[in-house]
C-alpha cells in the first residue's frame, strides 16, 4: 500500500457554490495561494443542488474524495439552501458509512467569498488525508 | 423509549373473542358497517385459486367472511394500497384499513408526501408476529397455512420474514386504533384506540374503553426489548457479511437490475425511478471511456449506485417490511440491508418512520444548529 | 445539424502560458471529431480577442464554443455577449477556469497542464449537453396596491402617483392617517403630527392617479411581481372589487405591547396608569390631567415596558418618553418628571440634541429595574431597585407607561395573503436584513414602515421611498421583466406529486395542480438555486444549465 | 423662464453600498449612471469588514456579486480615483466637474494578475490595512478588491520623484502600465446627484486617556476588523505585537460620544460583533465590554446581545475610563456609579464613535447644500424626507447623512431614486 | 455454402481467442459478453475493453441474467459507439435486439453480433451456490447430442427458434460433437467476414449440419406442445387466467426484464391508468369488493396485446416473477398465434416492419435531449 501511495496522484472532486466557495476559490487564485491540484472544481449555483446521486456517482466513478462546499450557515445567497444541503450530505454520509465504505472520502465544508486561505487549508488538508488514505478503491472495480 | 410513555397512559377497550381473534376482528368490521362507521373495508383476503392472499376494498358486508385479517403472506404492502385508494382523492366514503404495523407506518409515510389522504380512512393495526416469505409460502399453501397458524398462536417467527425476525416495532400503534392480541386473557384481546378519531369509531360501536393497558404493554416491551437486542446483533452481523467494498459487490453481484425491490417498495412511491430516468443513460462513447478506465465493466453499470441511490432516497422513511426482499428473484437480503441503513439514516435526525403524522420527513426539513459533526473533516 | 465545437485557450499573457503548457493541452483536447477547432490566443478578452473569436465562430460555422480563460465571475459576460454578436445561443457555450483555479494555485507546470486537459475537456464534455436557453419577456402591469393609510403608505401612494403610476391604496379604517394622526407633535423637531399627515391626506384624496378604500381589506393576492390579481372587500358589503398590479407596498404599521400582560405597573387596575397612546391622545385633548380632574404635579414615566417580554429594543420609546417631559413641561411648567429607564437608546445624529434639551430642572432620570406600581393613598407608588440594585421608592400622581412596539394583530393574516414569511417576533420578515430590507421573499412585495420593525417617523418615511425607488426601476411602463432563463422545470409526466420541492423553495416558486396532482415551477419568479431538483426523488425536476447530464459528464472528467 | 435642456443621467458620489445600491436601481431604470468614488475601488467601507452584525453574514460575500454586477452594467460609467470639483446649475440641468485622477494603469488592458508588484522597490505600509501591512508604490488595496486593477501611488512611485524606474512596465505583459497617463477633467451634465460619501471614524488618538497609538495592542475598529479579516494582513489570526495569543481583552464603547455630541447607533453592535469575533477565534478567552448606555435597537438585534452575554462577556457600565501599558499587560481603570475599579488584559479594542469625512464639507460647499452641527450633510427636514436637501435635484444616502447602520443607509440609496424617478414623472 | 472460421481449441476458448484477437487488433473497440465478475462465479454481461479481462470472460455461459437485447438497446440508445462493438448473444437476445431496433430503441451502428445454435440457459435461481457450474458437463453432453438440457428454462425446453437469423456470426454448437476441440464460427455477413479476416486460424467453407438441428428442433416443438397443452388446460376463460394470476404482486418484473417491453412509463403505470375514487366506487357498485392496487388483469392481458406480436419467448419473465407465474409460456403461447396470423417471426429481419405498431414513440422527450 505504501509504496503505491508514493506516486498516487489523487483525484478530488470539489462541488462550489457559485457565490461563496467559488468566489473563495478564485480569491485564492488572486492571491496565488497553493491549492493542491488534485481538486477539480464543479461549480454549481447553490450547495442545494448538489444531489447526493452526484457525490455518489463521482465516488462510485473513483473519485479520491469528493469536497462539497458552500455559504457559511445563514449566508446562503438562497436564505436556506446550505441548511437542507447538510441534511442530504448527512443522509449519504450514514448510507455511505453504514455500508462500510470509506465517508472519510466524502467532505461538506462551509467556505465564504472572503476565505481563500481557508479555501486553500480545506483543500490541501483534505489532499493529505486522501493521500494517507490511499486510492479509491472502487475505481479498480469493474462490477459496480 | 417516548412510545411506552404515551401508550402507558392510553386505556383500552377488551372485546371478547370466543370464537378466535380473527372472527372477533370481522364481526366489530361488521358491526362498525352495519352501524355505518365504515362505508368499507381495505383487508387481506385469500385469492380465488386460494394459493395467495390480496388486498381487497370492501363494501359489500357479506363479503367480509372471507376477509383474513392476518394473512401469511404480504403480498403487496398495504400502504400501496390505501395510496391506491385515496391517492387521486379521498373519496366519499370512511374506510377502515385493517393493515399490520409496517404497513400502517408506511402508509403515514406516505400521507407526508402525499400519496395518501387519511382524512376518510381509519387506520387499524394489530399485533404483528411477521409475515412468510412469499415463496415459502407458495412452494406449499396449504403447509404454509398451517405453519403460519402455530407460528402465531406460539408467537413464533422463525418462519417469518427475516426482517420481521428483528422487527422491534412489530406492535407499535402508529394508526388510530391497534388490536392488541399479546398479553390478553384466553378469549378476548384489546381495541387500544390511540387517536381521537380511534375513540370515536369505537364509542360509535358502542364499546367500552376502560381497562387499562400494563399486560399487553409491557409483554410488548419485553418482546421489542428482545428484538432490539436481536436486530443489532443481527445488523452487526450483517454489517460484517455485506459491508465493505468488495462484500457489497458480491452481495449485488446476482443483481439484474429489474428494480423489483423499488417496484414493491411503499416508500418507492415515484412515478418514474431516478433510476431510470434519462438522467442515468448514457452513450456508447461515456460507458466505453468507463469500461476502459478499468479494462471491463459490468453492463448494465449503476448496480450499487442503484441501490445507495434508493437508500439516500428513501432509508429515511424505510419501515423494514422486507417487501422487497420478497420480490428480489436473485435472492438478495436487500430488506435486511436497506432496514440495517434505516436505522442509521433515521437515528441522524432521531426520526423513527411513520411514528407520528406531524413529524416532517428529515430532508424536507431542517435546524439552523444541528449536525455540525457533518462539517468539514468528521470522523 | 452536426455539432461543430470551437475549443479557445486564452494565454492571459503570462499568467496562463508560463504557468501552463498550452500546446500539450491543445493537443490533449483536439482528438473528438466534434472538437472543430481548437486554438491559442494572447488575450481573448481585449478588444481585439473578442472580435477575434467572433470571427472564428463564423468562419468555422462553430455550433459550440468552449473558452478556456479565467473565472466565469470575470468573464463569463463577456463571452456569452460574443456568443450573441455572432450568432449562437449564449448558453451553448462554457468556460473552463484555468487561471484562478489551476494557473495562479498551481505550482508544477505538468500538474497545472494535467488540471488544465481535465477543465477543459470537461468544458467539452460538457458543452455537448448544453441546449439553447431563449431568454423571456413578460410584460409588467405598471400598477401598485398598496396596503395601510398611515403615513407610509400615503408617502408611497404620492411618489408613485407623481410618476404617474394608477395606485390603490387599501385602508382597513374609515380615514387616513394611521398613528402619527394621534400625536400633537413629533420628536425630534416637536413639530405638529398633523402637519405631518394633513397634507399628505388631502394630497391622496385631490390626486386622481391614486384610488382609495377606507374600510376595505384586500380579501385575495394572487400572482407575481408584474402581474398580481387583487380583491378587495369593503367591510360589511360582499361586493369585490377587482383589478391587476404588478408591486404591492405593505405599509400596515405596527401596534403597541399591551401592559395588562405586565400586571406589575399597575395599568387597567390603578388609577392614573396611561399607555402611551392613551397620554398622547389626552395631551392632544389640550389638557393633561388625572381622573379626579386635577391636574398630576409628580410625573413617572417608565420605559421599556414589555422589552422582556418581546425580547427587542423599540428603538423610539427612549425618545418618545423625552418627548412625554416636553408635553408635560410645556402643559404644566411646574411638573416633576421621573423617567424610569435601564438604557437611554437615542441612537442618530439628532437624537441626542433633543435629549440635553429636554434635560434640566424637575426632569429626573433614574437608572433602574425591577419597577413595581402600586397604590398609596389616592396617588401611586414606584417601586425600583437602582442603579446598585438597593431597593427603593418614589411616590406620583401619574404614570405614564411606554410599551414596546409589536405587530398588528392581523399581520399573520396579511403575511399569509401576500405569501411572505415573519420574523419571529411577528414583524414582516424582509428579503435580506442587509441589503433588500424592505423586499421580501416573494418579488415585488415590499414591507415598508413599522410593519417591517419599529422605526421612528424619518425612517418610516425613508422606507417608503425606498419601495417607490425599487418599484419605479423595475415596474417600467412599456418595458418587459425578463426572468432568469436557468430555472427549474418539472415534467409533469414523471411527477407524483410529493411536494417535496414545494417544501425546500424559498420563493414560493412552486405550485400544485390539485388538477393533476403534479408541482409545477413558475419560471417567472424561480430564482434556479436547485434545491427543488436535489429535493426531487424521481427524475422530475431538472436545472436548467445544471443538469445531472451536465455535472455528470464534467464528473466524469473530474475523477 | 426659458425653455432649458433636461438631462436623464444621474451623479452618484461614493461607490460604497449606498453608491451602489442607488446605481443599480437606476441603471435598471435605463437612467445612465455617472458613479464617481474617490478611490481606486469599490465596495466603500463595508468590504474592510470579515462579517455584519446582526447575523454575521461574510460581508465579501454579500457585497461582492453587487460589485460585480456594478462593473458589468453598461449604463454605470464607474469614475474612481475622481472627485467632484464644480457643481453649477439646478434640477434637470446640473452641470457637474469632475476630476478624473490618472490610475497610470489601463482599465482595459489590466487583467489584474498583479505582476506588477513584486518588482516594485518601494514598501509603503497600506492604509486599507490600516498600517497592518505593506503595500508598493503600485497596488491594489487587498486581495479581490474590485475593479481588480492597481494604480500608482505617484507620491512615492520613483518614476514620479525624478528616479528612472520602470519595473512595473517592464513586469506587465499587457502594456496596461501607461506613465503618459494624465488627470482629466471631466464635464458631465446631469439631471439629479446623489451623494453617498459615507463616513469615517472619530480618531482616537484625540481623547489620550485610551492609550491609542502610545500603548501596543490598543486597536481601532478599523484596525481589529482587518485584523480579524480572512482576507486581511494576518489572514485571520489574531497575534497580538510579540506575536503570543491574547488571553483577554477589553472592548471599549463610545469612544468620542461626549465630543461628538452624539450616540453613533452602531457601535455597541459592532462591539458585540467584535465579542463574537475574538470569541469565535480564540473561545477560552476573557471579554469585558466597558459601555454606558446599551445602545441596540431594532428588531432583531437583541438575540444577537442575549447569546453574547452566554459566552460569559463581562458587561461593565462605566462612567470614566482610563488606558494604561502595565508591565506585559494594558491596565483599564474605570469608574462605576462613583467607585474605582481596574481590569488587566492583553488587548484593547476601542468603539468609536462615526464622524463625516474631513472633506464632507468642503464637498457640501461643492454641492450647495448645507451640513448640520456635527458635519453630516443636513437633509431638508427628516419628517418630510432625509434624503431631500435645502437644494432640489441633490440628494443624500447613507452615513454622509449621519450615523446609521447598513440596512438604512440601502433603504435612504433606494429612497433617494425614488425620489429622482418619481420627480420626472412630474415633469 | 458461407465461410467459416476453425479455431482448434474448445468451443469457448476459440471464441474468447477470437475476440482476443479482435480487441488486439483494434477491429473492435469493446466485446459484449457473459463474463464472471467474482471469485463466487457470479456471471453477468460486460463491457470488455481491455483483452486482459476475457480472461474471465464465459461467452456461452448457459445462463441470462439480463437479456442482451435490453443491454444493446441501452448501450446505443443515447448514441452509437465511434467504432465498433461486438456482442455475443444468443439468437433470442439477438431477436429481441432486432425488434427494439425497429422500434428506434437501439441501433446495429458499429455493433457486430455473434451468437450461436442455442442448447437453452438455467433459469435464475439456479446461478446461486454453483449449481449452473455442477451442471455444466451435463448441459454440454446434451447439447453435442441435439437433446434438451435438464432444468433448462422452461421457455427454452420449447423453443424453436434456437438457431440465429441475423448473427453476422455464427457458432456451432447444437449437435457438434467436436465443441470440445475445436470452435466452429460460421461468417454470415461481410461484416462477419471483415472482422476474422486476419485472425490466424484455419478458413473454411461450411454450414450448418441442419439434420442435426433438426433433431433437437423436434425433441423441442414435442416439448413445446406439452406446454401449450398444459397452460390451455390452465387457461379455460377469465376464471383461469385469474386463478394463474391471482398471486401476482404487482411487482411488473417480467415488464422490466422484457427485451420488448422498452417504455420509458408503461401504460399501466401512467396516470391514466390510476383508479380515481370514482373509478372504484362504480366498481364497487358492481362487485362490492375491489382488489387494490387494481389492474391485474388488465396489466396481464394489455401486456399481452402490447408485445405479443414481437415476444421471442426468450424466458426472462419467468426467471424475475416472484411468485412462479408462468409468464413466458403464456406469452410465447399468445404470441405464436398472433404472429402465425401475419406469419411474422419476431426480430427475423431488421427490414421487415411491425405487422401493428402498437407502440409509440418515446412519448416523454425532456427538454435536454
Amino acid at each position: 500500500m505504501t509504496e503505491e501511495t508514493e506516486d498516487f496522484e489523487p483525484r478530488i472532486v470539489g462541488f462550489l457554490c457559485n457565490w461563496c466557495s467559488y468566489a473563495g476559490a478564485d480569491l485564492a487564485g488572486n492571491s496565488k495561494l497553493p491549492v493542491s491540484p488534485s481538486l477539480t472544481t464543479i461549480r454549481v449555483m447553490c450547495s442545494s443542488r448538489v444531489d447526493p446521486v452526484l457525490v455518489e456517482t463521482a465516488f462510485l466513478h473513483g473519485a479520491d474524495g469528493v469536497l462539497i462546499a458552500g455559504c457559511h450557515p445563514g449566508d446562503c445567497h438562497y436564505d436556506e439552501g446550505n441548511y437542507y444541503a447538510r441534511r442530504r450530505f448527512t443522509v449519504l454520509e450514514k448510507v455511505i458509512e453504514g455500508l462500510g465504505l470509506e465517508s472519510d472520502r466524502l467532505q461538506l465544508s462551509w467556505i465564504s467569498a472572503s476565505e481563500g486561505q481557508r479555501f486553500a487549508d480545506v483543500v490541501n488538508e483534505f489532499d493529505k488525508k486522501i493521500r494517507k488514505m490511499g486510492p479509491n478503491p472502487l475505481r479498480e472495480k469493474k462490477s459496480l | 423509549m417516548s412510545k411506552s410513555k404515551e401508550t402507558s397512559t392510553i386505556k383500552t377497550a377488551v372485546l371478547p373473542a370466543k370464537s378466535g381473534t380473527k372472527k372477533a376482528i370481522l364481526d366489530f368490521l361488521k358491526n362498525a358497517m352495519d352501524k355505518k362507521n365504515f362505508d368499507a373495508v381495505i383487508i387481506p383476503m385469500r385469492v380465488p385459486a386460494g394459493d395467495s392472499f390480496v388486498y381487497v376494498l370492501i363494501k359489500d358486508v357479506s363479503l367480509l367472511k372471507d376477509a383474513f385479517p392476518l394473512s401469511p403472506v404480504m403480498s403487496v404492502q398495504g400502504a400501496r394500497v390505501v395510496s391506491s385508494v385515496t391517492r387521486l382523492g379521498k373519496g366519499d366514503m370512511k374506510i377502515a384499513a385493517v393493515m399490520r404495523p409496517c404497513e400502517i407506518r408506511a402508509t403515514i409515510e406516505l400521507a407526508k408526501f402525499g400519496q395518501v389522504d387519511l382524512e376518510n380512512v381509519t387506520l387499524i393495526s394489530m399485533d404483528c408476529p411477521g409475515v412468510m416469505p412469499i415463496s415459502d409460502f407458495l412452494s406449499d399453501p396449504e403447509k404454509g397455512m398451517k405453519l403460519f397458524d402455530d407460528a402465531v398462536t406460539s408467537w413464533d417467527d422463525s418462519i417469518m420474514r427475516p426482517v420481521c425476525k428483528i422487527c422491534d416495532k412489530s406492535s407499535m400503534i402508529a394508526g388510530d386504533i391497534h388490536i392488541g392480541t399479546l398479553g390478553a386473557k384466553k378469549d378476548t384481546f384489546f381495541m387500544i384506540p390511540k387517536t381521537q378519531k380511534g375513540n370515536d369509531t369505537l364509542e360509535k360501536s358502542d364499546i367500552k374503553i376502560d381497562a387499562d393497558l400494563d399486560e399487553w404493554h409491557n409483554k410488548v416491551t419485553t418482546l421489542s426489548e428482545e428484538k432490539k437486542k436481536k436486530r443489532n446483533s443481527a445488523n452487526k452481523d450483517l454489517k460484517v457479511k455485506t459491508g465493505g467494498i468488495d462484500n457489497l459487490i458480491d452481495t449485488f453481484s446476482q443483481c439484474i437490475n429489474c428494480h423489483n425491490c423499488m417496484k414493491v417498495c411503499p416508500i418507492c412511491f415515484c412515478r418514474l425511478c431516478y433510476f431510470d430516468s434519462e438522467n442515468v443513460k448514457h452513450s456508447a462513447e461515456n460507458y466505453l471511456q468507463i469500461a476502459e478506465n478499468k479494462g471491463s465493466i459490468r453492463f448494465l453499470p449503476d448496480t450499487i449506485l442503484f441501490q445507495t441511490g434508493r437508500m439516500m432516497h428513501m432509508s429515511v422513511s424505510c419501515v423494514s417490511c422486507g417487501s422487497c426482499e420478497d420480490a428480489c428473484p436473485a435472492s438478495i437480503p436487500v430488506g435486511q440491508i436497506f432496514s440495517m441503513i434505516a436505522d442509521e439514516t433515521q437515528k441522524a435526525f432521531d426520526y423513527v418512520s411513520g411514528r407520528d403524522i406531524n413529524e416532517p420527513t428529515p430532508l424536507v426539513a431542517y435546524k439552523k444548529d444541528e449536525l455540525h459533526e457533518m462539517e468539514d473533516a468528521h470522523d | 445539424m452536426e455539432r461543430k465545437i470551437g475549443v479557445y485557450i486564452c494565454e492571459c499573457g503570462p499568467n496562463i502560458s508560463e504557468k501552463i503548457d498550452i500546446d500539450k493541452v491543445i493537443d490533449a483536447v483536439s482528438l473528438p471529431e466534434d472538437v472543430a477547432v481548437v486554438k491559442r490566443y494572447k488575450l481573448l478578452c481585449s478588444v481585439d480577442g473578442k472580435k477575434f473569436l467572433e470571427d472564428e465562430i463564423k468562419k468555422q460555422g462553430l455550433t459550440h464554443l468552449v473558452i478556456a480563460a479565467c473565472s466565469p465571475k470575470q468573464h463569463e459576460k463577456t463571452f456569452m455577449e460574443v456568443c450573441e454578436n455572432a450568432g449562437i445561443n449564449p448558453y451553448l457555450y462554457q468556460l473552463a477556469n484555468i487561471r484562478e483555479q489551476c494557473a495562479w494555485v498551481t505550482d508544477d507546470k505538468d500538474e497545472a497542464t494535467k488540471k488544465a486537459i481535465r477543465l477543459v475537456k470537461a468544458a467539452i464534455r460538457r458543452v455537448r449537453y448544453h441546449f439553447p436557453l431563449e431568454k423571456k419577456e413578460i410584460a409588467c402591469n405598471p400598477d401598485v396596491l398598496v396596503i395601510g393609510g398611515g403615513v407610509a403608505g400615503l408617502e408611497a401612494s404620492l411618489q408613485l402617483a407623481s410618476s404617474d403610476r394608477r395606485v390603490y391604496l387599501v385602508e382597513k379604517t374609515s380615514s387616513l392617517g394611521g398613528m402619527v394622526d394621534n400625536f400633537e407633535k413629533t420628536f425630534p423637531n416637536m413639530q405638529p403630527g398633523s402637519n405631518l399627515i394633513k397634507q399628505k391626506i388631502l394630497d391622496v384624496n385631490k390626486n386622481e392617479n391614486i384610488k382609495v378604500f377606507t374600510d376595505s381589506i384586500v380579501e385575495e393576492l394572487l400572482g407575481f411581481f408584474g402581474s398580481f390579481e387583487v380583491k378587495v372587500k369593503a367591510k360589511e358589503q360582499d361586493a369585490f372589487v377587482e383589478f391587476d398590479v404588478g408591486a404591492v407596498v405593505l405599509a400596515t404599521g405596527s401596534s403597541f405591547f399591551d401592559p395588562k400582560q405586565t400586571p406589575q405597573y399597575g395599568y387597567g387596575t390603578l388609577d392614573n396608569v396611561f399607555t402611551a397612546i392613551e397620554f398622547e391622545k389626552m395631551n392632544k385633548s389640550g389638557k393633561i390631567s388625572l381622573k379626579n380632574g386635577k391636574t398630576p404635579k409628580n410625573v413617572a414615566i417608565v420605559h421599556c415596558v414589555g422589552r422582556n417580554e418581546k425580547g427587542y429594543c423599540s428603538q423610539i420609546c427612549c425618545m418618545y418618553s423625552l418627548k412625554f417631559a416636553r408635553y408635560l413641561k410645556e402643559k404644566i411648567p411646574d411638573v416633576n418628571v421621573f423617567h424610569f429607564y435601564s438604557d437611554m437608546c437615542i441612537p442618530g445624529k439628532s437624537q441626542q440634541k433633543f435629549y440635553d434639551q429636554t434635560k434640566g430642572k424637575h426632569i429626573n432620570f433614574i437608572r433602574s429595574s425591577n419597577i413595581e406600581v402600586t397604590k398609596k393613598g389616592d396617588n401611586v407608588q414606584i417601586n425600583y431597585s437602582d442603579e446598585d440594585g438597593k431597593a427603593n421608592n418614589l411616590p406620583a400622581n401619574m404614570v405614564i407607561l411606554s410599551p414596546a412596539i409589536t405587530p398588528t394583530s392581523d399581520s399573520s393574516q396579511l403575511a399569509e395573503l401576500a405569501g411572505i414569511s415573519q420574523d419571529d417576533s411577528g414583524f414582516f420578515a424582509e428579503e435580506h436584513e442587509k441589503l433588500n430590507p424592505i423586499s421580501t421573499s416573494t418579488e415585488g412585495i415590499y414591507i415598508v414602515g413599522s410593519a417591517q420593525g419599529p422605526k421612528d417617523i424619518p425612517d418610516t418615511l425613508i422606507q417608503a421611498e425606498a419601495a417607490t425607488g425599487k418599484i419605479l426601476s423595475s415596474l417600467v411602463p412599456g418595458r418587459k421583466i425578463e426572468p432568469e432563463v436557468k430555472v427549474s422545470h418539472i415534467s409533469e409526466s414523471f411527477c407524483i406529486g410529493c411536494k417535496n420541492c414545494m417544501s425546500v423553495c424559498s420563493y414560493g416558486t412552486i405550485t400544485f395542480d390539485e388538477e393533476k396532482k403534479v408541482c409545477v415551477v413558475n419560471e417567472v419568479i424561480c430564482r434556479g438555486c436547485g434545491n427543488c431538483v436535489a429535493a426531487c426523488p424521481s427524475g422530475a425536476a431538472t436545472l436548467k444549465h445544471f443538469t445531472f447530464k451536465q455535472l455528470y459528464q464534467e464528473i466524469l472528467e473530474a475523477v | 423662464m426659458e425653455e432649458k435642456e433636461i438631462h436623464s443621467d444621474v451623479l452618484v458620489i461614493g461607490a460604497g453600498l449606498a453608491g451602489i445600491e442607488a446605481s443599480l436601481l437606476l441603471s435598471s431604470s435605463d437612467r445612465k449612471v455617472h458613479l464617481v468614488e474617490k478611490t481606486s475601488y469599490t465596495g466603500g467601507t463595508v468590504i474592510k469588514f470579515e462579517e455584519v452584525f446582526s447575523n454575521m453574514e461574510c460581508s465579501t460575500c454579500m457585497v461582492s456579486p453587487r460589485q460585480q454586477e456594478l462593473l458589468q452594467d453598461k449604463n454605470i460609467n464607474l469614475l474612481t480615483l475622481s472627485e467632484v470639483e464644480e457643481v453649477k446649475g439646478s434640477l434637470g440641468n446640473f452641470t457637474v466637474k469632475i476630476n478624473k485622477k490618472a490610475r497610470y494603469v489601463d482599465l482595459q488592458n489590466c487583467i489584474g494578475c498583479n505582476a506588477c508588484f513584486e518588482p516594485c522597490p518601494v514598501s509603503l505600509k497600506n492604509e486599507f490595512e490600516e498600517g497592518l501591512s505593506e503595500r508598493k508604490a503600485i497596488y491594489t488595496p487587498c486581495a479581490g478588491a474590485l475593479p481588480n486593477v492597481p494604480m500608482i501611488d505617484t507620491e512615492h512611485c520613483l518614476r514620479f520623484n525624478g528616479k528612472e524606474c520602470t519595473a512595473c512596465q517592464e513586469a506587465c505583459m499587457f502594456e496596461a502600465i501607461d506613465f503618459n497617463q494624465k488627470d482629466e477633467q471631466l464635464k458631465l451634465n446631469v439631471e439629479a446627484i446623489i451623494a453617498a460619501t459615507g463616513f469615517t471614524l472619530f480618531d482616537s488618538k484625540q481623547i489620550p486617556k485610551y492609550g491609542y497609538g502610545k500603548i501596543d495592542d490598543v486597536y481601532s475598529a478599523f484596525e481589529f476588523e482587518r485584523l480579524y479579516a480572512s482576507n486581511g494582513p494576518t489572514e485571520g489570526k489574531l497575534r497580538l505585537k510579540n506575536g503570543k495569543t491574547p488571553k483577554s481583552a477589553a472592548i471599549i464603547h463610545c469612544v468620542g460620544r461626549d465630543q461628538k455630541g452624539y450616540c453613533s447607533s452602531v457601535c455597541c453592535l459592532y462591539s458585540l460583533k467584535f465579542n463574537h469575533y475574538l470569541k469565535s477565534k480564540i473561545p477560552e478567552m476573557e471579554i469585558d465590554e466597558f459601555y454606558t448606555d446599551l445602545c441596540i435597537p431594532g428588531k432583531s438585534h437583541q438575540k444577537f446581545y442575549e447569546k453574547m452575554k452566554e459566552t460569559g462577556t463581562n458587561l461593565i457600565r462605566f462612567q470614566d475610563i482610563n488606558v494604561d501599558k502595565q508591565g506585559e499587560g494594558i491596565t483599564v481603570t474605570y469608574t462605576n456609579g462613583g467607585k474605582k475599579s481596574s481590569r488587566t488584559v492583553d488587548m484593547v479594542i476601542l468603539s468609536p464613535a462615526i464622524e463625516p469625512r474631513a472633506d464632507s464639507s468642503k464637498l457640501a460647499k461643492i454641492l450647495g447644500i448645507s451640513h448640520d452641527d456635527y458635519g453630516f450633510f443636513k437633509e431638508e427636514d427628516p419628517d418630510v424626507s432625509s434624503v431631500t436637501t435645502s437644494k432640489p435635484g441633490v440628494f443624500i444616502a447613507g452615513c454622509a447623512q449621519g450615523p446609521k447602520n447598513i440596512q438604512d443607509s440601502v433603504s435612504q440609496a433606494s429612497a433617494a431614486v425614488g425620489k429622482i424617478l418619481s420627480q420626472s414623472g412630474d415633469k | 455454402m458461407t465461410k467459416a472460421l476453425k479455431i482448434n481449441k474448445n468451443a469457448e476458448q476459440g471464441i474468447k481467442e477470437f475476440l482476443r484477437f479482435l480487441l488486439e487488433s483494434g477491429k473492435v473497440k469493446g466485446v459484449f459478453s457473459l463474463k464472471k465478475i467474482n471469485k463466487e462465479g457470479a456471471v453477468a454481461y460486460s463491457l470488455i475493453t481491455d483483452p486482459k479481462d476475457l480472461e474471465d470472460s464465459v461467452p456461452f455461459y448457459p445462463v441470462m441474467p439480463v437479456t442482451a437485447g435490453s443491454l444493446l438497446s441501452r448501450f446505443t440508445l443515447k448514441g452509437s459507439p465511434d467504432k465498433p462493438v461486438v456482442a455475443v448473444m444468443r439468437p433470442c437476445e439477438l431477436r429481441g435486439f432486432v425488434e427494439l431496433v425497429k422500434r428506434e430503441q437501439g441501433s446495429f451502428e458499429n455493433v457486430f453480433t455473434i451468437s450461436m445454435t442455442c442448447g437453452g440457459v438455467y433459469p435464475l435461481d439456479m446461478a446461486v451456490d454453483k449449481k449452473i457450474e455442477k451442471n455444466l458437463p451435463k448441459y454440454w453432453d446434451a447439447v453435442k447430442k441435439s437433446e434438451i438440457p435438464a432444468d433448462v428454462r422452461t421457455a427454452c425446453k420449447g423453443c424453436t427458434e434456437f438457431k440465429p437469423y441475423t448473427a453476422d456470426m455464427t457458432v456451432d454448437l447444437v449437435g457438434n460433437k467436436d465443441i470440445d476441440k475445436q470452435c466452429i464460427i460460421l461468417l454470415n455477413t461481410k461484416n462477419g467476414e471483415s472482422l476474422a479476416d486476419g485472425m490466424d486460424a484455419e478458413f473454411l467453407e461450411k454450414k450448418l449440419d441442419t439434420k442435426k438441428l433438426d433433431v433437437l428442433l423436434d425433441k423441442r416443438a414435442v416439448e413445446k406442445k406439452k406446454l401449450f397443452d398444459e397452460i390451455d388446460k390452465k387457461m379455460n376463460g377469465m376464471d383461469g387466467l385469474i386463478d394463474i394470476f391471482g398471486r401476482c404482486i404487482g411487482c411488473h418484473g417480467c415488464m422490466r426484464v422484457c427485451p420488448i417491453c422498452y417504455c420509458k412509463l408503461c401504460e399501466f403505470e401512467s396516470p391514466d391508468s390510476e383508479y380515481k375514487p370514482s373509478n372504484y366506487n362504480s366498481e364497487l357498485k358492481k362487485r362490492g369488493g375491489v382488489r387494490v392496487p387494481p389492474g391485474t388483469m388488465y396489466f396481464q392481458l394489455g401486456r399481452l396485446t402490447h408485445i405479443s406480436i414481437s415476444c421471442v419467448g426468450c424466458g426472462a419473465c419467468d426467471d424475475v416473477c416472484p411468485v412462479d407465474i408462468p409468464v413466458s409460456t403464456i406469452f410465447k403461447k399468445v404470441g405464436e398465434s398472433v404472429q402465425k396470423i401475419f406469419n411474422y417471426i419476431p426480430g427475423k429481419d431488421v427490414k421487415e416492419s411491425i405487422p401493428l405498431v402498437t407502440f409509440e414513440k418515446e412519448e416523454f422527450i425532456e427538454f435536454e435531449e
